[in-house]
């Protein structure tokens, strides 16, 4: 089992979405840290853009995640609905 | 392994000897002596005798170890590149074998500073 | 044809495919080797280029948008920290001394990073691999000015800073940093990208830059958490790409597999060696602590390098050589490398200090194997000493590795008390090292480590001599006034006076 | 304890890095000199390139422009990474609602079917010659010397790879990606783009840095860019009902006026240094300018037929102009 993460900035834009993380992920780790969010999960971890958009009531584009981004770990794979990290074993 | 490159790949060591006006580089260590953090270098002429990198080089340097005063200088024993080593006091660098970027250490039993355990 | 057919809506990866690499095409009038002569010498072997996946599919015009919108954060906020004096709010001003080795070693190495991109951005015939390049060499470039203009405004009010070109060429400690991207920019463009890409980005860009930057908010350091984090969302990006790039690699030609090993066998261990330097600054130079460097090490480290290596065994890939010793090291670097720094802080462009007995209880805690047993009592004699008006110094110059530049300090993995001496021949030159690995690397390619500008030596060439006053002109660095123990500093001196005048003159 | 800092006001020990004084005096730096002097390191470069050995890590003399000190060359618009992203991405937003606009209003359909066929004709494949200005200026970026030269080329190369990207979504308009192959069959086999493409390709041999920057910013952009954009696209293609299409370009002829400024102050001062880069200048402008005026002749004619020679004349006269007020007299 490995852990992927996913590390965002610690702001008003990010409340959302991180709610929206967690609504997908319920077994995600969230770690709150000075100015960042850290969230971890075995092995997969899944953004969707309907759930994000659910949270804050507009069009959401995946790609704004970008600006308030830190780091993350696992393969990347996105595409306009989703963002997935995961490991391959 | 040759390095990889896509033409002749030659270069000049930037401290080959002649640079050092004559002199040459020599490490220095005391085993086991950590109070100084790392090996320190003496640049001393190859004409040196090893005496004077005793006295001149490595005992000013280490003045700060509390240790240095109560060095048996008789039950010292050496090691140069590594390997069991007996330096003629008398002699000069270049007659003991030393070349350019040696390195010397020296052990001395039952003494040991600030690092712990043996 | 009838052009006016509507098309059926391209999805993201369909249009971000026809915005780059559909851009290229197999050229007739100049031959391939001409147009990219760099990309065979190294043994790599490609043999479709579409087969490269895109990371992340941005395009420029999404790019310029995202990309504006933090640069208008972070020049926003660090309008106000200037304007609002908020430096006053650091923890401290010894903790200037960490952003300080970072504007001097590493700032010079983003922009290195700028222009490595920009070559291996033209020198692969993939579009799609060029463009992801081309992105990282400009995000590069962005990362070198916003950290020039973070610290410009300590520069005005804080001494160290005031020569950081200078003292990248030619200061002692830089050179790990400067020796680290030289040696992956005079690579050739896959091992620059499993150096920089790979190793530096995914496998160790958290451990410098995530604990860095919670160092930063910890302290008070507003302006650095905001370069850094706005750094490091592009680096999310970058990462991405080093990880892609490997798997290409592996994918493409079984024979790609004991090179690209080998690369990050060597990257990792000078990574992790100059990384070392983030180690000291978290353990020791930042007044109030995040974590301890052993316990980023397990996090960022450990877990994620872990996770890593498991995922990459599939093409055969073993975690680094040198893995197993930097995990042992762990307990004991950034005491080895803070206790060098501090006896030759006469001659570092920042300030140092003997922890306070506080912060040796932390460490104590942190490192409770062996803080107390090795490092508590050199520390303790260096405070003896101090308090006895005898400060200690190491006037004996350090040697340092061929290989990663550090003074030889590190010692034997198995023995703490044992300085590790390693050393070669090669055409009848004697080359000295801190590690079986650094010789190993060394080993591996001896024409290039040969050159390598070892400080040290040179101060005894010409034209220097051996004389450290002329020295410390030649490197700029002001004695008395930029080194030395931050209590007797002049940044302290001014730092408590300004602190007391906003307390007499603020209202509660 | 957060403190009121506001309510003191302290005396600077110093009011710049000491590079910006020695350069520049002892007074305040400005944040684009801050971020575009010094930053390369100059001295002590540590090994030699594996991929190169002949050269250094960073090196004045693989070009024949000779320059005591390579940051003379600089940028008038004082693009340091912030103002170039801010100023594209204002840019992009204008031009991204043009293109909604155009979209939703079904502004494509509406095209005279000779303008939506020219278009496609002049414009698509011209998104590949974009990319080869990409390649060149990712080059001149990474092989140039010194960070006010370089870092300008960077963002230059963005911009190319940001036209061939609006191309593309203008050909996705136009027709979606049967037309961008057509397109690309046509720059790779029609002859009326074989001597654009051969001075492309050509260019990508050039690997002196100074050359490339004459090759394809002053003489490839300075003929196409006001013969494509303002002329076929603003002009003649306008005439014709076609000033859809104009409004979906109307970043390039923005865009090539405002990198003009730039291009025009690195070739005026580089050849103002000395006799030998006015010659070496000179000698690349001949010899590039002629390839690239041929080499757009056929594309032109394709655009507008019996014009052709007299728009080209003054277009080359045009950019003679432009050198001249250079230092350039030929």
């Amino acid at each position: 089992m490995s852990t992927v993460f996913i590390a965002l900035q610690a702001n008003e834009e990010t409340r959302p979405i991180i709610e929206a993380i967690q609504i997908d992920n319920p077994k995600a780790i969230v770690n709150i840290e000075p100015a960042m969010v850290k969230i971890d999960a075995e092995n997969f971890l899944i953004i969707k853009r309907e759930t994000i958009e659910e949270q804050i009531g507009r069009e959401y584009d995946l790609e704004e995640l970008q600006i308030n981004l830190i780091s993350l770990s696992g393969n990347v794979n996105e595409d306009e609905d989703t963002l997935t990290l995961s490991w391959n074993n | 392994m040759p390095i990889k490159s896509t033409k002749k790949y030659s270069v000049t060591p930037r401290d080959i000897q002649k640079n050092f006006n004559g002199k040459q580089l020599t490490y220095v260590s005391w085993d086991h002596h950590l109070l100084f953090s790392a090996p320190f270098i003496l640049c001393l002429s190859p004409e040196t005798q090893f005496s004077e990198l005793v006295d001149e080089g490595i005992l000013p340097t280490l003045q700060a170890d509390p240790d240095l005063d109560k060095i048996n200088w008789h039950e010292v024993t050496w090691l140069k590149a590594n390997k069991p080593w007996v330096p003629d006091f008398s002699k000069s660098l270049a007659d003991n074998g030393l070349v350019h970027k040696d390195q010397i250490r020296f052990h001395t039993p039952n003494l040991n500073t600030l690092c712990g355990t043996k | 044809m009838d052009m006016k057919v509507k098309q059926k809506k391209l999805n993201k990866k369909e249009k971000y495919t026809v915005q780059t690499r559909d851009l290229g095409w197999e050229p007739t009038y100049q031959s391939k080797d001409k147009i990219f002569p760099y990309v065979e010498y190294e043994g790599i072997k490609i043999h479709d280029w579409d087969k490269w996946e895109d990371p992340f599919r941005l395009s420029m015009d999404s790019y310029w948008k995202y990309q504006a919108e933090k640069e208008r954060k972070y020049y926003a906020i660090l309008d106000s920290f200037a304007q609002t004096n908020g430096h006053l709010n650091l923890t401290s001003a010894r903790y200037l001394s960490a952003i300080k080795i970072f504007q001097q070693a590493i700032t010079p190495g983003e922009y290195a990073a700028h222009k490595g991109f920009a070559r291996a951005g033209r020198e692969f015939p993939g579009a799609g691999t060029q463009v992801a390049c081309q992105m990282q060499s400009i995000d590069e470039i962005r990362h070198a000015q916003t950290q020039v203009h973070g610290v410009s405004n300590y520069n005005k009010y804080y001494n160290g800073f005031h020569d950081f070109t200078q003292q990248r060429d030619r200061i002692w400690y830089t050179s790990l940093a400067r020796s680290f991207f030289d040696d992956a920019t005079s690579a050739g463009p896959f091992e620059f990208m499993i150096a920089i890409g790979f190793s530096f980005e995914y496998v160790l860009t958290n451990l410098l830059f995530v604990p860095f930057m919670s160092g930063a908010a910890y302290n008070g350091d507003i302006a650095s958490v905001t370069f850094g984090f706005s750094a490091q969302s592009d680096e999310a990006r970058h990462m991405t790409l080093g990880l892609e790039c490997i798997k290409f690699m592996l994918e493409q030609d079984p024979d790609n597999l004991p090179i690209v090993q080998g690369w990050i066998d060597k990257w990792f261990w000078r990574g992790i060696r100059l990384l070392s330097l983030v180690g000291s600054m978290m353990d020791y130079m930042l007044p109030k602590k995040v974590m301890s460097w052993k316990e980023a090490w397990q996090i960022y480290g450990v877990e994620n390098g872990g996770a890593l290596f498991n995922d990459l065994a599939r093409y055969g890939i073993r975690p680094p050589k040198g893995w197993e010793d930097a995990d042992k090291a762990m307990d004991h670097v950034s005491h080895q490398l803070m206790l060098g720094l501090h006896q030759w802080n006469f001659g570092t462009s920042f300030h140092t200090d003997v922890p306070t007995e506080e912060e040796m209880d932390w460490l104590s805690a942190k490192y409770p194997d062996t803080f107390d047993k090795y490092y508590r009592p050199r520390w303790n004699f260096m405070k003896e000493q101090a308090e006895k008006g005898k400060p200690f110094k190491n006037m004996g110059l350090p040697k340092l590795c061929q290989v990663c530049q550090s003074p030889g300090l590190y010692t034997e993995p198995d023995d703490p008390t044992m300085l590790c001496h390693r050393e070669t021949v090669f055409e009848n030159e004697k080359y000295q090292f801190c590690s079986d690995h650094c010789m190993d690397i060394f080993n591996n390619e001896p024409e290039k480590y040969v050159q390598a500008y070892l400080p040290m030596n040179q101060l005894f060439q010409a034209p220097l001599y051996g004389d450290l006053n002329a020295w410390m002109d030649w490197v700029s660095l002001r004695d008395g006034v930029d080194n030395g123990d931050y209590e007797l500093s002049e940044d302290k001196k001014n730092f408590d006076k300004w602190r007391n005048d906003v307390k007499s003159n603020s209202v509660d | 304890m957060q403190i009121d800092v506001h309510t003191i006001s302290i005396e600077p020990a110093r009011k710049a890095y000491d590079h910006m004084v020695r350069r520049f005096g002892d007074k305040p730096a400005s944040r684009y000199q801050e971020a575009s002097y010094d930053l390369q390191a100059t001295e002590n470069l540590h090994y030699k390139p594996t991929w190169d050995p002949e050269q250094e890590l960073y090196d004045t003399s693989i070009t024949k422009v000779v320059m005591e000190d390579w940051h003379d060359l600089k940028d008038p618009r004082q693009y340091y990474y912030s103002p170039y992203v801010l100023n594209r991405s204002r840019e992009q937003e204008a031009v991204t609602s043009t293109f909604k606009f155009v979209e939703s209003r079904g502004l494509i359909e509406s095209l005279p079917d000779e303008v939506h066929e020219l278009a496609a004709k002049i414009l698509l494949p011209l998104r590949h010659a974009a990319w080869g200005a990409n390649q060149h200026n990712t080059f001149i970026c990474g092989y140039g010397y010194s960070v006010t030269f370089t870092q300008p080329c960077i963002y230059q190369a963005m911009d190319n790879l940001g036209i061939a990207q609006y191309l593309t979504n203008i050909g996705l308009m136009l027709g979606g990606t049967d037309l961008l192959d057509e397109a690309k069959q046509s720059w790779l086999d029609d002859s009326a783009w074989q001597p654009l493409r051969r001075y492309v390709e050509d260019c990508l041999v050039v690997r002196d840095p100074f050359e490339l920057f004459i090759a394809q910013n002053v003489a490839l952009d300075g003929l196409l860019y006001p013969l494509v954009y303002k002329y076929i696209v603003d002009d003649y293609m306008a005439k014709k009902g076609g000033s859809t299409i104009s409004m979906l370009t109307q970043f390039m002829p923005t865009w090539f006026d405002e990198t003009s400024k730039w291009v025009n102050a690195v070739v005026k001062v580089a050849a103002k240094e000395s006799e030998h880069n006015h010659d070496v200048i000179n000698a690349w402008l001949e010899q590039w300018v002629s390839r690239a005026t041929a080499a757009i002749l056929l594309i032109v004619e394709m655009a507008i037929g019996d014009k052709t020679d007299e728009v080209i004349n003054d277009h080359v006269n045009a950019l003679k102009n432009r050198l001249e007020k250079l230092g350039f007299n030929s």
